[in-house]
């Protein structure tokens, strides 16, 4: 089994990387690997559980929390939180963190495989 | 485990943060426990960055961190230079221009290849 | 061997290196399905991508693969992130 | 005032929204009290949206409403499809193929002109 | 005098849009002209007043604020604002509005010039 | 008389478009200042946007402007967005 690292960027719905990371790792898991995101910039919106979109019958943010309950670990920039005005991730998902670059550090030191999105 | 990493940045600055937010990650990277080396190398529209006039203040921090962490290196492509029309004597002296063989090189000399 | 994952706006770059590998996997993510990929063999790319993008025809020789396959894919092979 | 309004799409769906939030504006556009006229045309990437197989169902109730409130046209870039190795026969009937010249008078002739 | 209408889609910090806008923005009010803004997609973060970024002196959604108290007109899409989980606005500056397409339509129908960033 | 709001990623057809209008403006905005605006008369990039980039020996022959003269040109014409 392998350690894969997600780096995300992005936020939702603007982009589909969102999509793309969530499916990925979503597969992965299913599979048996360890799974870590680091998000960082835009990336870190995608730890809200607030989001609501009544066209669509899941949001972003259900498919990061589908992963931490999956076994994911997923830690958001807390630099680029704050920056945001996401008040230390006060609305992320319940087992969503919230830590900085030391933390994607140790997870790419962990990672057999990194992909950026 | 310590890796060696290459951040390759792909994006013209000031248009979008990662020129510099990309730098803030490879102080992170360095400064961890695992200690990572890091090597960075400019192409695409991330060589705009390399011209001599680029304004560096914001990212002078980062760059000045870096080298004082342990000896890391600042590449550019010569082929994204001159598809851009950028003259080689039209850069900053931190830049060391490379083939773009030398850089394939460094993707497989590398364990982990981000784009920034 | 190393994987090449590749979207569009890094296409151009991407594809290049990916060249330069003798070694070199390509799999196609997002709006990289649209990118020309011409003269490259060993590439892939992402079903639901090109399905919803119509571009069966356009990927040519890509062999199509699931979000499965490319988890495969990732474990077996080094990653070099152009997405 | 009631306002003749160019939309151009020049992004790739769907690694952005822009594609199906530009119609969500469109129908926006044409329902306020000014009642706006809108011309859409497709462009630049934004030309692989009229692929016939590309997926239109989540754009495809934005389409319905523009029809019932009035007459619309959209256009795509002759030249944009053949950048792009795009066979006119390959595009949905929905779309109306125009010269770069066409679309340089869609400009001169609306009031307003957005890219999206 | 001139009315101008902004149409923003992109957020603070990761791009540079928001910035420019603003300073367009205004220099325009500086000179007497009428100043309205929509923002879409990822642009209503620019609405935002708790962004906290030690590095900057003023974070993004000061100069929004700033715009507004200079007499710009702001509203944000209400359904893009739900959907990116910012919870009808409630963090968003004081003046800064949530509305919908409808609002943007009528700015359009009373602008002279139209901006897209 | 048009003025053609141009930034990088549309700078392809906004430039081109602007080469059809007689009566074309262009303002480079933005990342545009790095367009290669040969071939283009009455060209202007914004004075903070080429400082920054340190491109002001690539934009030629284009005139210097600040927010302030941006805002006259967007009074004086119809504004065609390539942002």
């Amino acid at each position: 089994m392998a350690n894969i690292n997600f780096l995300l960027t992005e936020g939702p719905f603007q982009t589909e990387k969102w999509s793309t990371a969530a499916q990925i790792a979503g597969a992965a898991l299913k599979k048996g690997h360890e799974v870590t995101f680091f998000c960082y910039l835009d990336g870190i919106y995608n730890g809200l559980s607030t989001q609501e979109f009544a066209e669509w019958e899941k949001v972003p943010g259900d498919y990061f929390k589908e992963l931490v309950d999956n076994g994911a670990e997923i830690v958001c920039c807390g630099i680029c939180v704050n920056a945001r005005g996401q008040q230390s991730g006060k609305f992320f998902s319940e087992g969503i963190k919230v830590g900085g670059i030391p933390d994607w550090a140790a997870f790419v030191g962990r990672a057999d495989r990194v992909i950026t999105l | 485990m310590e890796k060696n990493i290459l951040f390759m940045f792909m994006r013209a600055p000031f248009g979008s943060i990662y020129y510099t937010e990309g730098l803030r990650a490879v102080v992170g990277m360095m400064s961890g426990l695992d200690e990572h080396k890091v090597t960075c190398v400019y192409m695409g529209d991330g060589a705009f960055y390399t011209l001599k006039g680029s304004d560096k203040s914001e990212s002078a921090g980062y760059i000045k961190t870096i080298a004082d962490i342990s000896e890391s290196h600042y590449y550019v492509d010569r082929e994204s230079l001159a598809q851009r029309g950028i003259a080689e004597s039209d850069i900053d002296d931190m830049f060391e221009v490379i083939s773009r063989d030398d850089v394939s090189k460094l993707i497989s000399d590398n364990d982990v290849v981000y784009d920034f | 061997m190393a994987l090449y994952l590749i979207n569009l706006p890094f296409a151009g770059v991407g594809l290049d290196m990916a060249k330069r590998d003798g070694d070199a996997k390509v799999v196609l993510i997002e709006d990289g399905v649209y990118a020309d990929v011409s003269g490259l063999d060993n590439v892939y790319a992402v079903k639901e991508d090109v399905e919803r993008r119509g571009v069966a025809n356009r990927v040519g020789g890509a062999k199509i693969i699931d979000y499965d396959e490319l988890v495969d894919l990732i474990v077996d092979n080094k990653v070099v992130n152009f997405a």
